[in-house]
């Protein structure tokens, strides 16, 4: 009757208290040497403290590793062990722009990463400006941004209106030719319905069931089930963790035989694989363009390998790539120019940056080298199925529920 | 002499429980009139239906002429007719002084006074009740007898040409009830003001009272002088026989 | 697909009404406003989690467990403050006082957990498999949620029906004052209404966590539906309660098969506020029970 | 009443302490202070109109967070059409307005039915604003050019100044008397020629002026609005929690309150960032304990007990 994930959870805490040990370990004996300071804050309590445990544990495994291979590299100077000063933004912008502000004057931070989510990088955005202090943007998918027109940050993932169009090829290349549409009444998610509806509507892919709902949602009866009336041949669930493990567990209800079944934010996350496993994930598709199986980028597997053994649980495919490929960004950025703030914005918003997903490169505040894609669990591990040339797997229909 | 407050055949039903049926007297400007009755008799309820409290099922309130009944408790308040609650409602998180005032700001008047104006009439009424010692005390603290001063004090505060007292010497010691009388008559002497009354002493009420209306199960049953109404049969069996 | 609805709501209405019933007993008993509530029933879903994660301890034992601990911690909470809070303030300022002291209990519990245990959701799968009749087609855990529901509120209700105490706690959510000089132990119908109240809260997030993810912050939205409950069903009011968590539910999803999901809060405040305006006490409250 | 001429001391005292932090701190701490001192001054308005409901009335609102938000959504509906200070005058009259419409009703019911009533209230707005904007397709806006960190400091200094003044106003006028006395017994206070209905009502409108004010003010600091921000309960939350602690009968408790958990908040979070919301919380549970009538009220009474045994064979304070 019950399956369960003990090894996973039980191990967690060991492997973190060993890592908290290692982490003050090295930070007596980097003494020495002055630490380059590094500013940032996280959601940690708020709403968006459920979310940004994968954020902030790829920005430390990406400092201790620094760390253990010496420090960061600096030019024209001796490589320093990285400090984090980081803070609690409580889920709150206004909070976020304060203490950046605190970290710019006060603490005196050499560099800045990025907050967590699109709403506190655009608040940030003006501030960063300011000081002209640049920030390498991550957890951050929206054009607006773009209408901030900052020269000293950079969005880390695609905007929707590149986005949309992506996903709607990858649905004409399977044949699909009807879809219905669930989107949560938040910003990122709404933001993506403005941008696929058109694009469906270009494809000829016929528009079913299409609802909204609200983040209060505790029961999805009566929306899957016109999903289900509706008999479509993909779901196209614009939904954050919770809501989509709801999804699934309705949909496992009501036996939705549909052959893509597509959630927003979810899958990809550790919980997931804990309430559901076989087939049950077998075939849910999400967002996201990068799998350690995809052996063009040489660093993906070892950075998949390197967040287990020290989080015990894999990364997010989307958002701990990324805020861990805004630091490798920073990281090559600081080893080329060292931590002038304005050879630093030059060098950002110029160069080709080799990370774990492969390289990026900025052209205003866009990362324009990386294609979105689509990832669909087959196996029970995540594969890139679109786009065509860093696929890893190619599309299977999803069969049913166990 | 004018009639300052008439009742008109009143009645309040409650539900299918008739709680005042048919009542109807007057009062005349500067009487003081005492209402008697056994517990249940009707008379909480009859104030309530002067002071806007409640809204009676059938009949006419008339204070000063004009129809007041079904009005909202401030508008009467305002025309004229001041009250007391049978269980005491100072406001006991105010000192006394504010109690008073507040009455001073809200009552029956033409125009808002000034702060000035506020604290000498605060002052004056305070000193009227004795209760200018305490002042500055929380309404909360003092004992029943200040409460029972205090809420006359208020009543009185707001200017009424009408004060309606609902049981003030109830629960006071001999000694306390006495002080009270010898308050409202000065109160009387000095104001003129036009008094209803309810109190179950009857020996306070013959010194008091210029007339007495007696209720029995929410009808009236007599009205009379004092001396006259106590010795109506009618009375006598209603009354004691429900004290008894 | 209507079967199916109004099951489902039954079954969500069911959690709402637990969580209600129980919260009822500290809110119209000592007029504590218990905004800590759904925290409560956090504690319970991580014992739940941890107990089956860690010991292979299966939620049905965790069902003793869970309320035993919060039971303890609401015991624990009356004896070393609310005793002496209500002795010492008194009407309204109950509220507000209360309001302050669970809005830093809040705090402490729900970022103690997120501090052990990190933000990060967590979940296991029991009971997961899935049971069809009549057309209704549901996951085990849901029909178990149902059960343990039912069961714990006949078990309440019972012993206030039944039993001499559960008089004594009756007539205390009616009337405070007046109980105390009949002579009813008011200490003992508190301590029942906080360790009752707190162990059922407590129990609520055991059942919870076998289909929704468990985090620090998943309390607050219950502890919301639970005071809009007990409103709606009239404060102090045990059946007002049952009967208001099912409406919520019902409404949830029935109303919004009829509306549109996206009308959820809408349709559950609205329904709340309409209520209110016709009804100043509640559906099933006394007038002037306030 | 008019006002006693002893206003004239307290109000030009919020004056020039409003004249001093306004142009004097800027010039003192860095932008991160002035950040600090924003968020600070925000709170002290947003506490001090919540008391002219809830502190004198004793109607214990949960809904506060409906003005703020409904303020920044009509700031931000109006950005860029109306001049600057336009925009935040509508932002405030819209909330007023806002709490004129919902009060009416919402004050006929008392006690804990009104405080769950207006949570539900502002949770209704909050998801009737929500709806409105994706069926505008919108997800989120942004404000670009506005105001300058110090620039809306002291606009916030300005609204927090013009809160006190509300609030001390109200509190010691014929109006507080009134609403005080709405509080300490409804009936009596009606029977006392009170228009109790006027006067709740008023009051609630009066108390949701600032607010709106205070929500454009906060979306301007970011430069951007979504509604599920602008309107959390946690706001509503604290806002009471401030007052409580420092007691809600006068403007000086939440005065109080609202520089105590900002200035402990901000002590601990500097000091202890992992643990200080569990601190924090520990303090409050403490203060409440300790000091059931709030710091004020509470000091109030620790130093009259003190004078009174200073000066023996006085009897009152």
């Amino acid at each position: 009757m019950g399956t369960k994930n003990r090894k996973i959870t039980r191990r967690t805490v060991l492997a973190g208290a060993a890592a908290t040990g290692a982490s003050f370990a090295i930070h007596r004996r980097a003494r020495a040497v002055e630490p380059v300071k590094i500013g940032f804050t996280m959601p940690k309590t708020g709403y968006l403290g459920v979310a940004c445990p994968v954020a902030y544990q790829a920005y430390e495994l990406w400092r201790d590793q620094v760390n253990a291979a010496g420090g960061l590299k600096i030019a024209g100077s001796e490589p320093r062990p990285i400090e984090f000063i980081s803070y609690d933004d409580q889920s709150e912008p206004s909070k976020t722009v304060q203490i950046y502000q605190k970290m710019i004057t006060q603490d005196k931070v050499d560099l800045l990463l990025s907050p967590y989510g699109t709403p506190f990088h655009l608040a940030l955005g003006p501030v960063a400006e300011r000081h002209k202090f640049p920030i390498v943007g991550s957890t951050s998918n929206s054009t607006l941004l773009r209408d901030l027109g900052v020269k000293y940050m950079w969005a880390g993932q695609q905007a929707p209106d590149v986005y949309a169009p992506e996903m709607v090829k990858f649905m004409q290349s399977v044949g699909i030719d009807s879809a219905s549409m669930l989107t949560l009444q938040l910003p990122a998610s709404l933001e993506f319905k403005k941008f696929l509806t058109p694009e469906l509507e270009k494809a000829g892919i016929r528009l079913d069931a299409n609802d909204e709902y609200p983040n209060s949602i505790t029961d999805m009866t009566a929306m899957v089930g016109s999903v289900k009336a509706a008999g479509s041949k993909a779901v196209l669930g614009l939904s954050y963790p919770l809501d989509s493990a709801l999804y699934v567990k309705t949909a496992r209800e009501m036996k939705i035989d549909v052959p893509m079944q597509l959630l927003f934010i979810g899958p990809a996350l550790p919980f997931f694989s804990q309430q559901y496993t076989g087939a049950d994930l077998e075939g849910l598709m999400t967002i996201g363009e990068w799998s350690p199986s995809q052996t063009a980028w040489p660093k993906a597997k070892p950075f998949y390998d390197a967040y287990m053994a020290k989080w015990n649980e894999k990364p997010d495919y989307l958002d701990s790539v990324i805020s861990y490929a805004s630091c490798e960004i920073l990281e090559q950025a600081v080893a080329k120019v060292g931590l002038d703030h304005e050879k630093l914005r030059e060098v950002i918003s110029t160069d080709t940056f080799d990370t774990i997903k492969g390289p990026i490169k900025f052209d205003g505040n866009d990362n324009v080298a990386t294609k979105p894609g689509l990832l669909q669990v087959q196996n029970g591990e995540l594969e890139i199925v679109w786009p065509k040339e860093i696929a890893t797997a190619t599309f299977k229909p999803k069969q049913g529920w166990s | 002499m004018t009639a300052l407050l008439e009742v008109e055949a009143v009645g309040k039903v409650f539900g299918g429980l008739v709680a005042v049926s048919d009542v109807s007297f007057t009062l005349a400007q500067g009487e003081i009139v005492g209402l008697m009755g056994a517990n249940g008799a009707g008379k909480t309820t009859l104030f309530n239906l002067i002071s806007g409290a409640m809204a009676p099922t059938s009949g006419r309130v008339r204070f000063e002429g004009c129809a007041i009944e079904g009005r909202r408790p401030d508008e009467i308040c305002r025309r004229g007719i001041g009250r007391t609650f049978q269980i005491v409602k100072p406001f006991p998180g105010m000192t006394v002084a504010e109690n008073v005032a507040v009455g001073v700001l809200y009552g029956a008047r033409r125009r808002t006074p000034s702060a000035r104006e506020v604290a000498a009439e605060t002052d004056a009424v305070l000193a009227e009740m004795g209760l200018s010692a305490m002042r500055d005390k929380l309404a909360g603290e003092l004992t029943l007898a200040g409460r029972k001063r205090l809420e006359v004090a208020r009543a009185l505060a707001s200017r009424p040409k009408l004060l309606m007292l609902d049981e003030v010497m109830a629960g006071l010691t001999p000694i306390e009830a006495a002080g009270a009388l010898d308050m409202l008559r000065q109160v009387h002497e000095t104001r003129g003001t036009t008094m209803l009354v309810v109190e179950h002493n009857l020996r306070a009420m013959m010194q008091l009272c210029q007339r007495i209306v007696v209720m029995h199960h929410g009808e009236k049953i007599g009205e009379g002088p004092p001396e006259v109404v106590i010795r109506d049969e009618k009375v006598i069996q209603a009354y004691l026989g429900a004290q008894a | 697909m209507i079967a199916q609805l109004v099951f489902v709501g039954l079954t969500t209405g069911a959690i709402y009404a637990l969580i209600a019933v129980s919260l009822n007993l500290i809110y119209g008993t000592m007029r504590l406003l218990n905004i800590g509530h759904g925290d409560m029933a956090m504690v319970g879903a991580y014992i739940s989690f941890w107990l089956f994660t860690l010991a292979d301890v299966p939620p049905y034992v965790s069902f003793l467990i869970a309320p035993a601990v919060s039971g303890l911690f609401g015991l624990l909470l009356y004896r070393g403050m609310f005793a002496g809070l209500l002795r010492r303030v008194q009407g309204d300022a109950v509220e507000g006082s209360s309001l302050l002291v669970f809005f830093g209990i809040s705090m402490v519990v729900q970022n103690s957990a997120s501090l052990l245990f990190s933000g990060t959701p967590r979940a296991y799968r029991y009971f997961d498999g899935i049971v069809e009749f009549g057309g209704i087609a549901v996951t085990e855990s849901r029909l178990v949620a149902l059960a343990v529901a039912v069961v714990a509120i006949g078990a309440v209700l019972a012993f206030l029906k039944f039993s001499i105490w559960g008089l004594g706690v009756r007539a205390l959510i009616q009337n405070r004052a007046a109980s105390a000089i009949v002579g009813i132990n008011v200490d003992f119908a508190f301590t029942f209404a906080s360790v009752v109240g707190f162990a059922l809260a407590g129990l609520a997030g055991a059942v919870i966590s076998m289909y929704q993810a468990v985090t620090p912050f998943m309390g607050g939205p219950y502890t919301t539906v639970g005071f809009v409950v007990i409103i709606l069903g009239g404060l102090g009011n045990i059946n007002g309660a049952i009967i208001g968590g099912l409406v919520v539910g019902l409404l949830e999803t029935a109303g919004i098969a009829l509306t549109g999901p996206n009308f959820r809060d809408l349709l559950i405040y609205g329904v709340f506020i309409a209520v209110l305006m016709l009804r100043p006490q509640g559906l099933f409250g006394r007038k002037g029970a306030h | 009443m008019k006002a006693p001429s002893w206003f004239a001391g307290p109000i030009g005292g919020a004056l020039v302490v409003a004249l001093l932090a306004a142009f004097v701190v800027p010039g003192m701490a860095g932008d991160y202070g002035i950040e600090f001192a924003t968020t600070l001054v925000l709170w002290i308005a947003l506490v001090q109109s919540w008391v002219i409901l809830s502190g004198y009335t004793g109607y214990v609102s949960l809904g506060h967070a409906a003005f703020v938000g409904a303020g920044a959504y009509v700031f931000i509906l109006t950005w860029g059409a109306v001049p600057f200070w336009f925009g935040l005058v509508a932002a405030g009259f819209t909330s007023g307005l806002l709490a004129l419409i919902v009060g009416g009703p919402c004050l006929r019911v008392r006690g804990p039915y009104f405080v769950i009533l207006t949570l539900g209230v502002a949770e209704f707005v909050k998801y009737a604003v929500i709806n409105i904007e994706a069926s505008l397709g919108k997800f989120g806006r942004l404000m670009i050019g506005t105001p300058e960190p110090v620039d809306i400091y002291r606009m916030a200094v300005g609204l927090a100044a013009i809160a006190f003044v509300m609030a001390l106003v109200a509190r010691y006028s014929r109006f507080g008397v009134g609403l005080r006395a709405i509080r300490e017994n409804e009936v009596a206070a009606e029977m006392t020629g009170i228009r109790v209905r006027w006067l709740k009502v008023g009051a609630f409108g009066l108390s949701a002026l600032v607010p709106g004010v205070v929500g454009a003010l906060m979306i301007c600091r970011t430069g951007y609005f979504e509604p599920l921000q602008m309107f959390s309960p946690q706001l509503s939350l604290t806002i009471i929690t401030m007052c409580v602690a420092g007691g809600s009968d006068n403007p000086w408790g939440p005065l109080i309150g609202a520089l105590f958990l900002n200035i402990l908040s901000e002590l601990l979070w500097d000091s202890a960032p992992e643990l200080y919301t569990v601190i924090l919380g520990v303090v409050l549970v403490f203060v409440v304990l300790r000091m059931p009538e709030g710091i004020y009220g509470t000091a109030v009474k620790r130093l009259a007990r003190r004078s009174r045994k200073a000066v023996p064979g006085e009897t009152t304070p």
